[in-house]
């Protein structure tokens, strides 16, 4: 579970002295403990342990810090009133990242390449420190173009191999993700979405890389996208995904967000087991001399060619980039043949329609009646399920549609599903809600209304809840300067322009505006006496900052 | 390598023959990568050949090995993550200039400062030949291409000098005219515990009117001919990654002994991870789980 | 207007001994030239032309086997009877790209960077052997990443600039095209699609990067996407593209085929003008020191910030690809500020939804009431109206609605229109619709019949009237092997495998076949003499070659 | 550069402090480029700061000058565009040692040999700053860092010794406890027509506990007090370059006069690109059509 609420991390610690801008999360970290209704000294350790190597001072700073934070949250807020029953039964606190790096080595991953990125780090962190013990070569390499290709050639070879990344670094793999399905590699790729475009706001959440995730590489080729949804379900995934990636002989592409891969969340003791189920599909591990000339690419009704790895004897081929026959020779130079072609890019995608037979259908979850019906993917289940409920003791009938595998996609049964809905609303953390597009893509399926979160902060029930009330009422949330909003933006500028002595004091809104629209009109008042310095004046709609009139100089901006 | 039984080059003929331009460097080159692979006594079956995109990098099909035909500039990075897969396979990786050193130029000072134990054989025309005559990192200033209609302006790359300053252990380079002396410095690289490289003159008869045959074969000579050349004198190594003109030194510049990537690292020592098994040992998953309650 | 036959360029040059692969090219220029009526000396000398500086060995090796390729059609095929009438105006015979390079000049364009990639080299090739007579700075760069950041900083600073590049390149460069997208950098990207997936095949034409280009770079971020129909279309495509890119601010991409890039065509005799209009958005070139301070990313309500151009006086701003507040301060880091977040990823994407109004709306093309609509994007155009041309002639009343503009889209107009038509059908250049697929998630109307070709050939006329006919007919065409199929995958056999003494001789199809499918029996026989010397068989619904019995051993593969 | 009117630092000052650690060694760097800006009395509005992704690539929003805060190992390219498009713009690059080394090698190397007129100033801390201390490629061997928990076993980057090899013509290093040196040598780079690199060393306070200020401090000298050394000589340049553990030079190390890409670039002989006029004037136009009729 997540919340949003402004931390003036300046002014927090400021009584602690410049501090690495890294600290900012510790000082999420205190106030969150409190919204979770724990006490601090119980941490107080955990932080220890974390940055001892560090040594002491780091140590306490952090312990300062997060107590700042702990202190501030207390003093503002009340604490969601979560229940700890501290049973016997000891629960794993783990994050998504986590679960996945503990996937993998359990599906019997031996390869994992990366290069930093937040907020995919935390699995190399993870793997790497537990490498000796789970017998698992851990590569950082110099460039993400690297890693994908580094793994797709380990996974070629026969390991079961998987590279992490975020967007960014996404982007730069792409092409190496067409080779895999050309080259049928078995390959895991996981990329955890964070703010985007671009370098964004990158210690922040957003689901906006699906569109991503869907066009990476040119061409038509067989792919697979699955989206986990709590850090049990990410542990899953990727025990699945290493399955089907050596059945089907594909790339398969783990997208998780920020939210799921850096947040530990308790989870059911047994959840996670050991004995996962392992397919590594059809391999070829004789082939005796007399047998012929073995087929790499054999066509196939399912699509599938039986792999053989290199250094088995009399099954000698190679893997070409540029498109190939049955036994890897090439038909995009001199011979060139325009049947064959076709029969081999059909074998590549038939493969998909058959993997989405092994992949589970999409469920309707709450009352089958409902009025209305949450649709989402991904991170946002919990939290999608508890607006729900909320709405349900509200009087609203909610249940929720959650999808997993986004491609290949159960576009005949999602369809099934929402046409019996009363009303659908898609709830996504982006701007352009991918996902409603997607659905649209797949089934056809066209979800009017959304509620959408694109500010960086997590998806919150109560916000859900509000969005969905409103539609429901016929008048959707504006996107309008809202009165909070406009203080958090006097804040934005005060502490990067003006220094921290001022603060926002009274506010109007004022309809006629600037002329070109309505407007806030922010007084800014010392910290201390509350003495009026000047006014800042914020568009309603656009949200510019169109003035700032100090009643006497006070920002160095001033000067310069 | 003990006493080893070497393999007849037709142990290696591919069922494609090469489509390369009547000419073209790149036939010596394949012909010395055969011989190589023969007298080292290395079976089809555990050589590995890993290329990107160029006419030179379509030499894997041409030779009967495993191999994967990649992406253009990648070649280095797939036969890294092939070779830590499982090292018992002799991975080769041949490519171009332009495949090698420019697109691909990250990858290759990367696993050079690994030192993977890798060969690495480029076919250098100083040309992108595939994609019918631009100038590549390793034109000839002042050069006329089809990209570079004025002449080149850029100062070309010096591969021999970026490997010896980058850690590479093996360095060398060959000619297409010297078909037996590419032979034995391939031999060499591939017999070499740790990162090889063979930067070879391989002309481009279709593109390059200026780096032809002749012009080498006025200029190259051998190291090895040079009384008192001592292939683990980096300095002297340097000087000579610089001599280029009317003499040009073919033959192995340097030969390192530093350790390599693959002793070093622990989830190797058991043998290549392609053996290892997969299931997970409860106990130990227990006690990753303990780490999180 | 294009075609498509078999070639069995080997057979056809062998004469002329082993031959460099390029000149398989060649070979159908030959070809080409007797389909579209003209007698081979009319083009000998342009030939000579065009190879001249390789030296007159080159030059005569060309005719040679262009020659060869001549007389190979006219002894199998029949022209398709075009008239040329030779008139006094004389029109230009262009290319797609070479199109796009005289826009590119013609709108101002002052930068281009490359690296060289089939079939996107010759806008490089064509840039550089004119850049000092138009004033133009070409850099071949070492990669595509150096390629499209180089463009960028150089649109950023004010020049106009282009980059070009195919699929593979083009996914090196997504990630700077969302910085593009953040810093708001006018630049413009010419993708030139190819067979693919990855390599795949090179020198023949597909049209499956539309999902590449919609999904390139993470998160949302504004995006034009022009897909160019004819080398008339191309050059108008691009000096539009390039007013747009400033004037939104944006990366504006240009998605063309191998087809439209690199096949001349002759077009209209005044068509390309010079006096094109330039409009280069709001530029700031002046900004008094009492001015206040300048805000490069002003939230305004068209979303458009005025632009300052790098050496400005007081305008001195940095451009992050980090998130940034109005006067580009990042909000990724210490000053984060989620209201000001939400509010600059509105001003972002508002511009998406103003440029729209710029752009033409799709029209319906031919009989209004036509039983038929044929649906088409990019290079298709033309193939189409002729189709649908002989479908009328053949009794079926039939008009197209043919899509430029793919992003941003005109949703309602398309939804318009295709609700009024009587059958849908989509005309695509690859194996997934991807187009269909678009217009299902941009619009929400779903086509159902699709006419699809991906075996790297042209689509053509009498392809797409074949594929209508079986729609309308209830039985759309199978995806079996067909004898005429049968027959070049044995020759892509024999040529690949057995040296070149055999050809096919009598074809059976057997309905029990191998058991698992019915097959094709197929007897190899000499060249020459027509002895029949072995069978292969091929699956009629997979296409894999079973088995090759040998009467008497032929192929070195045999002894192996 | 004739007679300047030097400018005071303030002039630089950024509405944005710096957030990073106390004691980082950006602030140094920060300081000197500062410094070098005003002693060359560069305005701000015709000082352009190009950064990739990194604690030390968020110098630009530090300074009052234009820039572009850009993509992850990017930078030099990013640059390379906007001075190719405004050569009037003093264009100074500055990055970390991943963003630079790392992920951003091939275009360092490739801008090098082409001698763009560029300032390149590399914070080099030898770790992955931002992301919380991973292994970079100047990490020496044997450095445990969060992604080499049993020691780094890759051989380190040589910037310098990469930088003489591959063409820059102004080579050069500095230290964050010397900020007027490196402000000299800052200032020396800028003002040098060609490439010029400052790799400069600029401790990690909070992931790099091995080389720290003291750590250089002990070791640290400068080239210019070492008498005869001259920067022309290239060979001596070279052994420099491997010079490193208890003596590690900083200063300028190479200087060439090579001529520069700009020069050689026609497109700009008539000035900036920007400031060229866009319209097509009809002749060329039609002499052009001509070509296709
Ligand atoms: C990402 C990408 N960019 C560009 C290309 C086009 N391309 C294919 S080969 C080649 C260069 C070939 O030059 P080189 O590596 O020297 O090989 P050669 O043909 O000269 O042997 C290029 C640019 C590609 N295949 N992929
Ligand atoms: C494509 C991409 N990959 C990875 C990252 C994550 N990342 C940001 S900064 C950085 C490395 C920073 O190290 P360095 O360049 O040395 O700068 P420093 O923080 O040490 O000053 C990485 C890996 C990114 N932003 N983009
Ligand atoms: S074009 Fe050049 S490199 Fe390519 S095959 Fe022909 S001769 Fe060889
Ligand atoms: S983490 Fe290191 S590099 Fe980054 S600001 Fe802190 S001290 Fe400087
Ligand atoms: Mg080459
Ligand atoms: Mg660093």
């Amino acid at each position: 579970h997540v919340l949003s609420v402004p931390l003036p991390v300046n002014d927090i610690t400021r009584a602690l002295g410049k501090l690495p801008a890294i600290m900012q999360n510790t000082v999420a970290t205190g106030a969150a403990l409190f919204f979770l209704g724990l006490e601090f000294d119980t941490v107080a350790g955990v932080l220890g342990d974390t940055f001892s190597h560090k040594g002491q001072t780091v140590v306490d700073q952090n312990v300062q810090v997060a107590r700042a934070g702990f202190d501030y949250a207390k003093e503002k807020f009340v604490p969601l009133g979560y229940r700890w029953n501290f049973s016997k039964i000891r629960r794993p606190f783990i994050t998504g990242n986590e679960a996945i790096s503990l996937g993998a080595v359990t599906a019997g991953c031996k390869f994992y390449s990366a290069y930093p990125m937040t907020p995919a780090s935390s699995i190399l962190h993870w793997m790497v420190s537990h490498a000796d013990r789970c017998g698992i070569l851990v590569k950082q390499c110099e460039d993400e173009i690297a890693v994908v290709n580094m793994a797709i050639g380990a996974g070629h070879a026969g390991v079961r191999a998987m590279c992490g990344t975020s967007g960014g670094g996404f982007a730069l793999m792409t092409e190496a993700i067409g080779l895999a399905g050309m080259i049928e590699a078995p390959v895991v790729i996981v990329t955890v979405q964070r703010g985007g475009p671009s370098t964004g706001i990158p210690t922040k959440t957003e689901q906006a890389d699906l569109n991503q995730a869907m066009g990476a590489s040119q061409g038509d080729f067989p792919r697979i996208i699955i989206a986990p949804s709590d850090p049990t379900d990410a542990f899953d995934t990727t025990v699945e995904a290493f399955n089907l990636a050596e059945k089907y002989q594909l790339p398969v592409i783990i997208i998780s967000d920020l939210l799921l891969s850096e947040h530990p969340e308790t989870i059911e003791a047994h959840a996670l087991k050991h004995d996962v189920q392992i397919e590594r599909g059809e391999l070829v591990t004789e082939w005796p001399a007399g047998n012929g000339n073995y087929k790499r690419y054999a066509f196939t009704p399912s699509g599938i060619s039986p792999r053989a790895l290199p250094g088995t004897e009399n099954t000698v081929y190679v893997a070409g980039s540029d498109d190939h026959d049955e036994e890897g020779i090439l038909i995009s130079d001199v011979f060139t043949s325009p049947p064959v072609r076709r029969k081999i890019q059909e074998k590549r995608m038939v493969k998909v329609e058959r993997a989405l037979e092994d992949l589970d259908l999409p469920k309707l979850e709450g009352p089958e009646d409902a009025e209305v019906t949450l649709v989402g993917w991904g991170s946002t289940k919990g939290v999608i399920k508890e607006a729900a409920e909320i709405l349900r003791t509200d009087g609203i009938s909610a249940n929720q549609l959650h999808f997993k595998y986004l491609h290949p996609f159960h576009s005949k049964e999602a369809l099934r599903i929402l046409e019996k809905c009363k009303r659908t609303i898609c709830v996504e953390c982006n701007y352009s809600a991918q996902f409603a597009r997607h659905l649209r893509a797949e089934s056809g399926f066209s979800i009017k209304d959304t509620v959408l979160k694109y500010d960086g902060e997590p998806m919150e029930p109560a916000y859900i809840v509000k969005g969905v009330k409103a539609i429901l009422a016929g008048k959707p949330l504006s996107l309008e300067v809202t009165q909070e909003d406009a203080r958090e933006m006097a804040y934005h500028y005060i502490r990067s322009r003006l220094g921290d002595s001022l603060r926002p004091g009274s506010m109007t809104r004022n309809e006629n505006g600037n002329g070109s629209e309505p407007t806030w009109h922010i007084e800014l008042v010392t910290r201390d006496k509350g003495e009026r310095r000047g006014d800042l004046i914020i568009g309603v709609e656009t949200g510019s900052t169109y003035s700032w009139q100090p009643v006497s100089t006070v920002s160095k901006r001033q000067e310069a | 390598m003990a006493t080893v039984l070497e393999l007849p080059i037709a142990s290696y003929e591919s069922v494609v023959d090469p489509d390369w331009c009547p000419g073209c460097g790149d036939f010596g080159v394949l012909k010395s990568l055969k011989m190589a692979a023969g007298k080292l006594g290395i079976k089809p079956k555990d050589l590995f050949v890993v290329s990107g995109i160029g006419c030179s990098s379509n030499l894997p099909g041409f030779i009967h090995a495993y191999g994967v035909h990649s992406l253009h500039g990648r070649a280095v990075a797939v036969a890294s993550g092939v070779k830590l897969a499982n090292h018992d396979l002799h991975v080769v990786i041949t490519g171009g200039d332009g495949d090698g050193y420019g697109i691909g130029i990250g990858h290759f000072i990367h696993a050079m400062r690994r030192n993977l134990d890798l060969t690495y054989i480029v076919m250098n025309n100083q040309i992108y030949g595939l994609t019918t005559g631009q100038a590549s990192p390793t034109t000839m200033k002042d050069v006329r291409t089809k990209s570079t209609p004025r002449g080149n302006v850029e100062h070309p790359i010096n591969p021999i000098a970026l490997a010896l300053v980058s850690g590479a252990t093996y360095i060398s380079r060959a000619f297409s005219g010297e078909p037996n002396h590419m032979a034995d410095v391939m031999a060499g690289a591939i017999a070499h515990r740790g990162f090889a490289l063979v930067d070879v003159f391989s002309p481009c008869v279709t593109y390059n009117m200026i780096n032809t045959y002749p012009w080498f074969k006025q200029r190259v000579y051998k190291l090895e001919s040079e009384t008192g050349y001592d292939v683990t004198d980096y300095d002297r190594a340097i000087d000579k990654a610089f001599e280029w003109g009317d003499r040009i030194p073919i033959g192995l510049f340097y030969k390192g002994d530093q350790a390599i990537y693959e002793d070093s690292e622990p989830a190797l020592k058991k043998g290549p991870l392609v053996h290892q098994s997969l299931g997970m040992n409860q106990e130990l998953f227990e006690d990753l789980i303990e780490e999180f309650v």
